[in-house]
Parts: structure tokens; C-alpha cells; sequence
């Protein structure tokens, strides 16, 4: 459930780009859900829509565009590079919760797929990010 | 692409009184030590306190206080438990004590995340435990946690003075608040840290001895509160008005 | 995009017999203090010795054996200095002893650089003085220097070992060799360090005393080769046939 | 003169490319040398001519093309960017001197132009690499 601080920070930096960028009208946002997070969708959209009012947000539910975004892991070491829903070993549920929290975490939990470092780098995938906020002046 | 979590951070340390890195540049010299002992310190002074370990590849504070068993809740984010009468947060929460070898960048990121979801709600203190250097977590904490103050851990050895002061003219640079400098691990009766610090116009706020039984007392929150090194360290900060 | 140094490092490395990382995971327990000892003690005995100083954030091999002056010359590359029989290699000589605050990426590129650009030529020994953590210099160590071998430091106190404990599993799942862990700074009779280590398999190779003339003696090596601590250093190795 | 260092490493990263990639034959490689480091042109081919010879490379001087990359940094801390050569205050021959052998310590002699932090990123610019290599089966 801390999907709802995460939906905070969304319209929170919403509001505030939109001052910045002096938007008269937000018309589209669009978010990226890394799949790493494993951020519960329902939960998210409930707390997007209680943000939305409790701040009085520019953008409403409809105009906030969720995009789910493949993990691809790569490795420092060997240079492989993989997907995380390919993992051949599932990880156990008190991990994937770790990794919900705080996603880094990953390295503790998670090897190389092919030569067994923790010395990866999470090229996408990671976590919750505004791509792009669309409106007019 | 941009990232929301920047912007959430100082809203959810706004119910925070003061913030207090303890810090100092190298590793070894007593920061985590300061960090849970001052927060264990004003809680027994009924202070509202928040620790938080910022030290992911040498996480000690739980070890020094024995934290075991506890876990945040979630609750619109999360909240970090209330152990011995301080809200603790620690990434060993998520790691569960295993290894968890980062790189900078990922450390960073880890950072940001448990400052963008953590609910510390109102405390008079919030004393984060820094790692070693002036890297990524240390950049981050002086870019992200507006209102943070630095209290400078030392030993009496030039080894650590030196790399104290590299952090310090950093510091400096950037017009971070530095409460002053902490002597820490004192052996001798004459130490020269006082005059190795003399032209930094930075407060010196005195010198904590070497404690011999300190060791005894880790993972016990009674016996660390007799130590000589807490009383000590509360009657220092208390005789330089910090508290 | 291709990085031509990454092909290069281990041909600079080839003409050394042993490079040694000496590490430890936690801060201030004595890492530099034992890579600079072991470096003088092995010029003391005539073979070929390189010292690398990787703590970019707290730089402090050149601190204590008092190296001021020197600088690596340029010819097909940078030759490091020899300073009192050793070849010396710091960020120090670039930073000029000014703070260097570099993110992990950053020290990570450098580091990078450093080990391409350097030509130690040939040496019996290269010791390398490693930082706190098992962030990117430790991963960068692993990852490119290929015939690295680590030499662990610990104190006897809880907190030292727990972060030791946590480097030392992440070098064992990678096969990296480990020479054995160094109980340094003891000072009560009874430590139970060896006792703490005796489930992971990895040789206890003794402990060297908390030596209370060392500090006087930083920054020079003649004094240096004469404390205590070089002394128990040098038996202790020898005692373990790794020299 | 570390230019020697430098330039070997780029000829030995070319033949162990090209013989794990088994081409035949090297026709063109791009090397991008960013403005950061200070390379000296000059010596940097005289040396890439040497080593060309001294490892028999597979590619000559003529086929290896060298590109001044612009240098472009960006604060941390306010997101201010600007170009290395247009700092303001001009840096001594000494710290120069350090950055062209480790670019990195840029952070010790630069400072954000427009906030003054260290905490900047080199987004491009920084030393030499190879941006590419063609070559036939
Ligand atoms: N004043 C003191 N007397 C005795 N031991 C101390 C004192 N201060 C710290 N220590 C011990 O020194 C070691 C390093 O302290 P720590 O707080 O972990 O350092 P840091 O966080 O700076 O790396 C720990 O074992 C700690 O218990
Ligand atoms: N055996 C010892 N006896 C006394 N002081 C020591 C001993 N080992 C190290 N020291 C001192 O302890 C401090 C920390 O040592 P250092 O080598 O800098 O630690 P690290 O490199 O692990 O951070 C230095 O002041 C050093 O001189
Ligand atoms: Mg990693
Ligand atoms: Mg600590
Ligand atoms: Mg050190
Ligand atoms: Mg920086
Ligand atoms: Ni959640
Ligand atoms: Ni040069
Ligand atoms: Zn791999
Ligand atoms: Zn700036």
C-alpha cells in the first residue's frame, strides 16, 4: 500500500511542473510502471484518483496514462543482458516485497542470469516515472 | 523523464524539527556509534526521534541498538517502527541482512525511494547515520534534505582530520550548516584535535574518551544508556547548547 | 560505444606476481594502516612492491607514510613514483589534496583510467589500498583486475565483523580467492573474533595489538618500520606463509 | 605523453574485436575523443601509428578517424547544463593537467556555473572511446 506515496509524489510533481511550465490546461500525462516494482495496478489507480482530488489536481484519472515498462537487467561482468520475467528462479514472495519497496534491493536477491554477479545494472524497468506531461498554455 | 520522487522528499520531512547527518568523511570513528547514541540520548529525553541508516554497505545502527524482529508497516507508504522509542528505518529492513553490494548510482536511487515513501509524521529530531566519504549518499542527502545540518565526527589521529576536512571545506562551499566538530575515541589525556581544527572556524564541541566497555553494551539499549560514552556524548551536546 | 581501456588493464597488471586487495568492508579498522605496513615491510624485504591507493573519498596511504612531492612521470603512459622502495599510485596526485567528490560512476571511471593508464612494470607484490563498502571500487576490483587476490581486516568488535561477514559472502559466491582475515587494533586478552569467523571457512591468519606509538610514528617510515604493529604485521604473514 | 597509453589501449581493443567478431578485414574505425581530457592530437596519432605497427594492426592511421567530442556537463543539484568550453573562470595549467589524466577530478577544479555545486555530471565529452567498428566477414 505505500502505491499511495507513490501516487502522491505523481500529482504532487504534476501540480508543481505545470505552475512551472505556466500550463493553463494539463491535457495528458503519461507514467511509466517499471516492472520491477511489481506496484499493485488497482491500489495505484485508487490512490491516483484520491490524489487527484485531495489536491485538486490539473489532470484527472482518464488523461493519466499507466504504461507498464519491461525490466531488462544487464550485467557489469559478462555484458549478458536479461529480462526480468524470464528469471529461471522465481523469487520468493518476502523478496519480491523487498524489491516493491525498494527495488535496488534487486542485487541482493537476484544474480546474473549467466555468470552469477550481483554487479548488474537495471537498464529500465525500475520504478514509477512521469514520462511526459502534455498540456497548453 | 522525470523523476517524482524529488519532488515528494521535503514534504515528507516537513513535520521534522531538525535534521542531523552525522558524518566526518572516514569510516570507523564513531559515526553510527554518535548517531544511535544521540538518538538513543534524546529519547530517553522524551524527544520525538527518528534514526535513519543511510549506511547500505556497512549497516550498523541495528546492530548497535539490537534491533531485531521489527518491520515497517504500510500505510499510504511506510512507516518505520517505533524500537526502544526511536522510529528506525534502515535498508537491512528490505536487504534482511544480507549483502547487498550496490553501485553509486544504484545507492542513490535506493536513497531517493526510502526518502520519497518513508512517513516519519512529526519528530523533533530525525539523526541520520552517514557512510563513509562524500559520495552519492552524501551528495544526496546535501542536495535533497533542505533543511539538514552536519555534525562532524574525528578521532584524535591526522588520519581522519584530513579526510574530516575535505568533507568540511565541502561543506563549507556549499553554506550546508555544520553544528561543529566532535572528538571521538580519545586515548590520551593531550590530544592536538582542538588546535589541528584552530584556523577552520568550525565549533569544536569537545571529546568523547575511549571507552572500554562500549563494546559490552552493543545490541542492549539499557546497558548503552549507562555507558560512560552516552553520558558523555549528552553532556558535550548539552554543555554546546545543541540540545 | 566501446571502452578500450577495459581491454588493456590486465596487460598493465601482467608483469605482477601478486596483487593483494586489502579490504574489509567497514571503515577504520585499520585497511590503509595495513596495506601501507605491508607494502614497507615487503620493501624492507627487498622484493618489488606497488601500493594503490583506490579510497578516493578518504585517500590516506600518502598521510601515513608521509609521501609529499613525488608525482608519477609521463612516459607511454604514467610510471608511479618510488617513494621510499615503493611504487606509489593515489587520486592525491590529481586531486592535489583537495576534496574530490566524485559519485560511484564517477570514482568507477577513474579508477578505470587509473589502472589503464598506469605502468607498474614489474613487481613481486601490488597491494591495493581499498576504500569501505563493497561499492563500485570493490565491484571494479573484482570485475577487472583479474588475478586479484583479498586480504580481509577486521577489529574485534561486533560491528566490524558483521560487515566483513557480508563482504566476505559476496567474494565466495564469486570465487574470488580470499588469503585470510586480520584481526587488527585488539586490545582486550580475550578476543572472540576467531571464534565469530570459525563457521565460514576462511583462515584466521592472528591479530595484531592496538599499538598506542603508532600514531606518533605516521608519516615516517623509519619509525614506521620499528612500531609494534609492523612488527606483528610482518610475523603474522610470514607465520602464514603468504610471504 | 600517457596519449601512448591511451592509443594502445584503442589498437589492442580493435584486433580482440575484430577477431571476436572473425572479420576478415577492418575498414573504419570512429574513435571519439572528448574535449574534457585535453588530448593532444599530435602525439595521440603519432602514437596510433606506432602501435598500428607495433601490433600489426588490422586497421592503418588513414582508416581510423578521429572525432573532437564536445564536452557537456550537467548539475546534480539544479539541472543547470553548460559546455566545458565556455567556463567562465579558466582553469590553471596544473589542474588541466590532472584532468587530462583523470577527467573525474574535474570535480575538484569545476564548479556548476550557475550554482556553484561539484555535484555535476559529464554527460559527454569526457576522455576516449570507440564509437565504432566496420569491418567485413
Ligand atoms: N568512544 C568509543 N569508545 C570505544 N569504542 C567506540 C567509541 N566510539 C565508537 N566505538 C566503536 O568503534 C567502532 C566503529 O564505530 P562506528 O560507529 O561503527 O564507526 P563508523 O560509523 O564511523 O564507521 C565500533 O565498534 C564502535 O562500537
Ligand atoms: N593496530 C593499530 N593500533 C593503533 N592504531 C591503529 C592500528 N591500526 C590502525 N590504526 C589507526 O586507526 C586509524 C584507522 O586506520 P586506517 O588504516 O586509516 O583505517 P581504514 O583504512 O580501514 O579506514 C588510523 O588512525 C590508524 O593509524
Ligand atoms: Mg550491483
Ligand atoms: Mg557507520
Ligand atoms: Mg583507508
Ligand atoms: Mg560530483
Ligand atoms: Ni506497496
Ligand atoms: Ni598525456
Ligand atoms: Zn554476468
Ligand atoms: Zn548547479
Amino acid at each position: 500500500m505505500h502505491e499511495w506515496a507513490l501516487a502522491e509524489s505523481i500529482i504532487v510533481t504534476v501540480i508543481k511542473e505545470s505552475e512551472k511550465e505556466k500550463l493553463s490546461k494539463v491535457l495528458k500525462v503519461t507514467v511509466k510502471i517499471g516492472e520491477l516494482q511489481s506496484i499493485e495496478l488497482d491500489i495505484f489507480k485508487f490512490a491516483l484518483e484520491n490524489m487527484v482530488e485531495l489536491y485538486k489536481s490539473p489532470v484527472d484519472l482518464e488523461n493519466i496514462h499507466l504504461e507498464i515498462d519491461r525490466c531488462i537487467l544487464k550485467c557489469k561482468v559478462c555484458s549478458n543482458s536479461w529480462n526480468y520475467s524470464d528469471i529461471p528462479k522465481k523469487l520468493e514472495e518476502d523478496e519480491k516485497e523487498a524489491i516493491h519497496f525498494v527495488p535496488e534491493v534487486a542485487h541482493t536477491y537476484m544474480r546474473c542470469t549467466q555468470c552469477g554477479s550481483p554487479d548488474f545494472e537495471i537498464l529500465q524497468g525500475r520504478g514509477v516515472w512521469i514520462d511526459s506531461i502534455e498540456g497548453e498554455k | 523523464m522525470m523523476d517524482p520522487r524529488l519532488t515528494i522528499i521535503n514534504k515528507r520531512l516537513e513535520n521534522i524539527n531538525r535534521i542531523i547527518a552525522v558524518s566526518g568523511g572516514k569510516g570507523g570513528i564513531g559515526k553510527s556509534q554518535t548517531a544511535a547514541g544521540l538518538a538513543l540520548f534524546l529519547a530517553s529525553q522524551n524527544y520525538r526521534v527518528g534514526l535513519l541508516d543511510l549506511d547500505f554497505c556497512g549497516p550498523s545502527s541495528h546492530v548497535i541498538l539490537g534491533i531485531e524482529g521489527a518491520f515497517p508497516e504500510e500505510d499510504m507508504g511506510i512507516m518505520p517502527p517505533l524500537v526502544n522509542g526511536i522510529r528506525f528505518m534502515s535498508i537491512t529492513f528490505f536487504s534482511g541482512g544480507q549483502p547487498s553490494p550496490l553501485r553509486g548510482g544504484e545507492i542513490s536511487n535506493a536513497i531517493i525511494e526510502i526518502l520519497a515513501i518513508t512517513r516519519w509524521e512529526s519528530l523533533d529530531f530525525l539523526i541520520v547515520d552517514m557512510p563513509p566519504g562524500t559520495g552519492d549518499p552524501t551528495l544526496d542527502v546535501i542536495r535533497l534534505m533542505e533543511r539538514v545540518e552536519f555534525l562532524l565526527i574525528t578521532t584524535p589521529s591526522r588520519v581522519a582530520w584530513e579526510v574530516m576536512k575535505k568533507e568540511l571545506s565541502v561543506l563549507r562551499e556549499l553554506r550546508i550548516p555544520v553544528i561543529g566538530v566532535l572528538e571521538n575515541m580519545k586515548i590520551k589525556k593531550a590530544s592536538q584535535t582542538k588546535e589541528a581544527l584552530a584556523g577552520l572556524k568550525v565549533p569544536f564541541l569537545g571529546s568523547i574518551d575511549f571507552d572500554e566497555d562500549l563494546e559490552e553494551a552493543l545490541g542492549d539499549t539499557d546497558k548503552l544508556l549507562h555507558t560512560n560514552f552516552i553520558k558523555q556524548l549528552g553532556q558535550t551536546l548539552s554543555d554546546s547548547k545543541i540540545i
